[in-house]
C-alpha cells in the first residue's frame, strides 16, 4: 500500500533534488528559456515538502503539494505542477492509504490535466515529453511491484527528457526559437524526470 | 552579478518596500503583492489589472494610479504571478462593473491570469481578459506559443485605463484593449544579456561584436544574431518588421522607442532620430511620441520600438490625464 | 564597446535630432547646440540657462520646458559647452529681465560659463550664475577644485525654474538658486565604469567583486574601492556622509535616489526603501521623493543620494506644475 | 624671422601629433580624469589647422587656433588652449613676419594669461607644469639660435611634464583623487608638451 509516510518522503525526497539541481535547471532554462525553471521550482518546493509532511491523508497531501506550487511558485510550472497534483488528489478519497494502482492511476489522471491545461502533447519538447510516458510506465508495470514500477517510471521519464533534446520545441518559451531549440534538453522535463527518481528512490 | 540588491531571495519583498516608500499614488499588498492605487477609483467603474514577472519596470506597477491601471500582480523576477495574487488584486479592485485582465501573452501568464479569473469569477467578479501579443520577432504560428506581450503592453493600458476613467463598460473596454492590442506591433533587439539575480549570470551569452535582433523582454533569444551595426542599421531592422506586418499608412500612430533597462537616454535618442526618419520616408504619420525605459528587462543594453495604429478615440484616450510614476500628464 | 550609436563622431549632432524628434516642448539650435523651449517665456520674466557636457540625459536637455529651463547648452560627451554656445544660449533667451547661468561645478563648465556670461554682458544681457557642487564624496578644500556638481543640480533647476516662471527677478533667483544648492548634498557609487564613445573603453576597471563609494558623473574616482557588499550597505554608505555634512534634523527633505544609467528601476526601488530606513531612524523628514534616472552617466551602473533641506517656500515651488521631458507634474 | 608659413607648418605639425597621439592622451585622461582630452584637442585642432593655414598674418593665425579651441574644444582645455592663443595674438601687430624674440614674448604672454584663468601655480600637475618651463626656455634661449631655442623649449615641456607622474593634483578634475592622482603623468601637459615638440620639429 502506498502510505502518507511514502508520500512525505516522496516529496521531501523530490524537494531535495530540487535544491541540489536548481542552479543546473536554471541554466537549462537560460538557452531555451528565461533563467528561473530551478528558482521557481525550489521556491515551490520549500513551500510544497512541509505542507506534505503535515497533511493527514494522501488526498491532502497531493492538494497541499498542489496548492504550494500554484501558489508559490507562478510561471508555467507552477500552474501545470499544480494542475498535476491537485488533479491527482480529487481521484481519490480522504484516505491514510490508497492502492498502488489507485496512485498510479491518480497520478496519469494528473499527468493527463497537466498536458490538457499546457495543451501540449508529447513531442513538443516539454515537461509532458517525460511526464507522459512516466505515467504510463507506472501504470504499467504497478500490477507486479511498486518499487519495480516507479523504477521503470523513472526510466521512462529519464527516457522522455533525454529525448527532448533533439526535438524543435512547439510550446512553451522555448518554441519562439523554432529549429534553434534543438540540441538543447528541456528543464521541465528534466524537473518532471526528478520527480519520478524520488519515488523510485524511496520505494525501493 | 553586480546589483544593488541584499539578496536573490529578497528582491521582490525588498522592492515592494521601496515602491511604497517612493510613491504616494500606490498602497502595496505585501501578503498578496500587489500594488494597488492608494486612492481607489469610484464604484461602478470598471477596473484594470495586470501584472507579470518582475524586471519590466515602470512596467506593471509603475502604471498604477489616476488613469491607468487599478493593481498590477507583482511576480518573481521573469516569473508571472499565482493564481491567488490575481484573484486577490480582481477582487480588491472591483467596483462592481467588472474587471479586465491585460495580459502579456506568455504560456505562464495566460494560464495563471486564466485560473485567477476562474476564482473571481466563481466569486462573482466580472472577468474579461485582453492577451496581448504585439512582438513580430516571432512567427505567430501553431507551432509556437504565439506572439509574446512586450512594450505595447503600455500602450493598451494607457488608453484603456483613460476609458475605464471616463466609465466604458467592461464589455466595450475589453473590445477597445482588443482593437489597441491587434493595432500594435514591436520589435526589440539586444546589445547584452539580462541576468536574473536568482541566477547569477547572463542568461545568454553575446559576445563583444554581436547583437540580437528579436530579443524578448525576459532574454529569450530573438530571430537571429549578427555582428554589431550602427543605430541607422539597428532602426531600419526594428521598423521594417513592423511595417512589413501591419498597415501603418493612412493612420495617425503613436510611437515608443523604449529601453531595456541599461541603454542610456543618448542612445534611445540617437535610435528615435533614426527611427523617425525612416518612418517618415515609408510615409508613416506620428502623432503621438514617447521615449525611455517603459517596458524592461532587467539589465539588459537594447532597445525596442513600439508603433500603435491610433484613430481620433485612441488619441484622445492617450491624451487623457494620466498620473502614475511611469507615466504622467494633465495632472 | 557596445552602444547604439552611428558613429563616435556623430553622437551628439545623432541625439540633438532625436530630441528635436521626440520632444515637442523643446526646438534644437543644431548651430549652436541648444535646446530651447519651442514656447518661448513671456517678455519680463527671468530665464534660465544651464548645459554642460553630455552624458547625463536626461540633465539638462530634458528639463528644458515650463517651469525649469528656458536653455540647455550641449557639450560633447562629458566636455563643457563652450562660450559661443553659452553666449548664444544667453542671448535667446533673455526676455530683458536677465538670465540665470546653472553651473556644475567642474573646472570647464565653470570657465566655459564664465567667458560666455563675460561676451553675454558685454552685449548687455544681464547675467548671473549658480554654482552647484552638492558631492559631499570630495573634499572641499583649496587643494581641489572643490566639490562637484551632481544630480542635486535637478533640485536647483526644478525650485528656480517654478520661480522665474511665477516672475521672481534675477537677484532673487540667483540667491534662491543659492540657498537650494546650499541646503543640498549628494553621494554617489558604481558598480561599473561608463564608457566615453569616443574613447571606445570603460573610463577605469572595476573587477567583477568591487564597487567604487564616491564616484564622479564623468567616471571620476571615487573615494574608495571595496567589495561589493549589499543594498542596505550601499544605502548606509550613502546617507551617512550626507548626513555628516549637513544637519538635515528639523527640516523637511526633498529626497532623489537617483540611477546612473544602467542600473534597473527594481534596484533603484530597493536601494530607495533601505535609503528611507536609514532616513527614519534618523529623524529626517521626507517630504518629497524622486527615484529613477534624472543626472546619470553613460552606460554607468550605479547610484546617487541627493537629499536637500527645503523651507516652505521651496517645498512650493517644487510642488509647482512642471513640463519638461525629464519631469513633469501638474501640466 | 617667424613667418606665417613657419606658424602654418607648426599648427599643421601639433594637428599631425595629435591625431597621432589622441588615443594616448584619452588613455591618460581615464585613471586620473574623464577619458576625454584626446578627442578634444582633436576636435580643436580639426578646425585650428585650417584657420591658422588661411590666416594672412601672424596674429591673425594665433587668434585662428586660439577661436577653434575655444568655440570647438569646450572641457577644460578648450578656454585654457583658447586663452594662449588669444592672449599671445594680442600682443602682436598685425604682420605676415615677427622676430623670434617678439613671438618669444608673446608665447609667453599666452601662457600666463592661460595660469591666471586656471588659477593654476607650477607643481599643480596642469598643462602649466610643461607651459611654463616651456615658454621660459624659449624666452631665455631665443637670443641664440630660433632652432635651438624651440628645442629647449620642447626639453623644457617635457621635463615639466614628467615631472606632473610624481605630483598630487590640486587643480581640474585628477584634483578629485588628492593623494591617488600620484602615478599618474598629466594629459594636459602632455600634450602642451606636443606643442612644443611640433615647434622644435618645424623649426629646425
Ligand atoms: N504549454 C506547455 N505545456 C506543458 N509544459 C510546458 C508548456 N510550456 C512550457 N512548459 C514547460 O515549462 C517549463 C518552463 O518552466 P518555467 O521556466 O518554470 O516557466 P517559464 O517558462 O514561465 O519561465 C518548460 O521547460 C516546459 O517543460
Ligand atoms: N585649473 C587648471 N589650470 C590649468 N590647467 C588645468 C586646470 N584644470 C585642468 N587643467 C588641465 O586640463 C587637462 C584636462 O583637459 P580636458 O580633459 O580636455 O578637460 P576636462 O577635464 O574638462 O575633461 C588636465 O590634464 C590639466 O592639464
Ligand atoms: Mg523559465
Ligand atoms: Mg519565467
Ligand atoms: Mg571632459
Ligand atoms: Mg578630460
Amino acid at each position: 500500500m502506498i502510505t502518507t509516510a511514502l508520500v512525505s518522503a516522496w516529496i521531501a525526497r523530490f524537494g531535495e533534488i530540487i535544491e541540489d539541481r536548481a542552479d543546473y535547471l536554471t541554466k537549462l532554462d537560460s538557452p531555451i528559456g528565461d533563467a528561473d525553471h530551478g528558482a521557481n521550482m525550489l521556491r515551490g518546493m520549500t513551500a510544497a515538502v512541509p505542507a506534505a509532511e503535515n497533511a493527514p491523508t494522501i488526498d491532502a497531501q497531493l492538494k497541499a503539494v498542489g496548492m504550494a506550487m500554484l501558489s508559490k511558485v507562478g510561471g508555467t510550472s507552477g500552474p501545470l505542477y499544480g494542475t498535476l497534483f491537485l488533479k491527482a488528489a480529487m481521484t481519490l478519497g480522504q484516505r491514510a492509504e490508497v492502492a498502488p494502482s489507485e496512485f498510479a492511476a491518480a497520478l496519469r489522471t494528473g499527468a493527463d490535466a497537466l498536458a490538457f491545461r499546457g495543451k501540449a502533447e508529447p513531442g513538443d519538447k516539454t515537461m509532458v515529453d517525460a511526464l507522459a510516458p512516466a505515467v504510463a510506465a507506472l501504470e504499467s508495470h504497478v500490477a507486479e511491484d511498486f518499487a519495480a514500477a516507479a523504477e521503470a517510471a523513472h526510466r521512462a521519464a529519464d527516457e522522455g527528457r533525454a529525448a527532448t533534446t533533439d526535438m524543435v520545441a512547439r510550446k512553451g518559451r522555448a518554441s519562439y526559437l523554432g529549429e534553434r531549440s534543438v540540441g538543447h534538453t528541456d528543464p521541465g522535463a528534466t524537473s518532471a524526470t526528478y520527480l519520478f527518481q524520488a519515488l523510485a528512490e524511496v520505494s525501493r | 552579478m553586480k546589483k544593488l540588491i541584499n539578496s536573490p531571495e529578497r528582491v521582490i519583498a525588498d522592492a515592494l518596500r521601496g515602491v511604497e516608500a517612493a510613491d504616494e499614488r500606490v498602497r502595496v499588498d505585501h501578503t498578496n503583492r500587489v500594488i494597488l492605487r492608494a486612492d481607489p477609483k469610484a464604484q461602478g467603474k470598471v477596473a484594470l489589472v495586470s501584472g507579470g514577472g518582475s524586471g519590466h519596470e515602470p512596467l506593471h506597477g509603475g502604471y498604477v494610479g489616476h488613469g491607468m491601471l487599478d493593481a498590477a500582480c507583482v511576480g518573481e523576477v521573469f516569473t508571472s504571478p499565482t493564481p491567488d495574487q490575481i484573484l486577490a488584486a480582481t477582487t480588491e479592485v472591483d467596483r462592481g462593473a467588472g474587471v479586465l485582465h491585460i495580459v502579456k501573452n506568455y504560456t505562464g501568464d495566460v494560464m495563471n491570469f486564466e485560473m485567477g479569473a476562474e476564482l473571481a469569477t466563481d466569486l462573482g467578479v466580472d472577468v474579461r481578459t485582453v492577451v496581448i501579443a504585439d512582438d513580430v520577432a516571432v512567427e505567430d504560428s501553431t507551432y509556437t506559443a504565439g506572439r509574446r506581450g512586450v512594450a505595447g503592453t503600455v500602450v493598451v493600458e494607457k488608453v484603456v485605463g483613460a476609458a475605464a476613467e471616463e466609465g466604458m463598460g467592461l464589455g466595450e473596454a475589453a473590445a477597445l484593449a482588443q482593437r489597441v492590442a491587434d493595432s500594435t506591433r514591436s520589435m526589440g533587439m539586444a546589445l547584452t544579456s539580462c541576468t536574473v539575480p536568482a541566477a547569477g549570470r547572463p542568461t545568454f551569452d553575446l559576445p563583444e561584436d554581436e547583437m540580437e535582433i528579436g530579443i524578448g523582454i525576459h532574454g529569450e533569444p530573438g530571430r537571429h544574431r549578427e555582428p554589431l551595426t550602427d543605430a541607422a542599421d539597428v532602426a531600419r531592422q526594428l521598423v521594417e518588421p513592423i511595417l512589413a506586418d501591419l498597415d501603418f499608412a493612412d493612420a495617425d500612430t503613436i510611437l515608443l522607442v523604449n529601453g531595456m533597462g541599461a541603454t542610456p537616454l543618448i542612445e534611445l535618442h540617437i535610435l528615435f532620430g533614426e527611427v523617425m526618419a525612416l518612418l517618415e520616408a515609408a510615409g508613416v504619420r506620428v502623432a503621438r511620441r514617447l521615449v525611455g525605459n517603459y517596458a524592461t528587462s532587467l539589465d539588459m543594453a537594447g532597445a525596442s520600438v513600439t508603433l500603435a495604429r491610433a484613430d481620433a478615440e485612441i488619441l484622445r484616450l492617450f491624451d487623457a490625464p494620466v498620473n502614475t510614476a511611469g507615466l504622467r500628464w494633465g495632472a
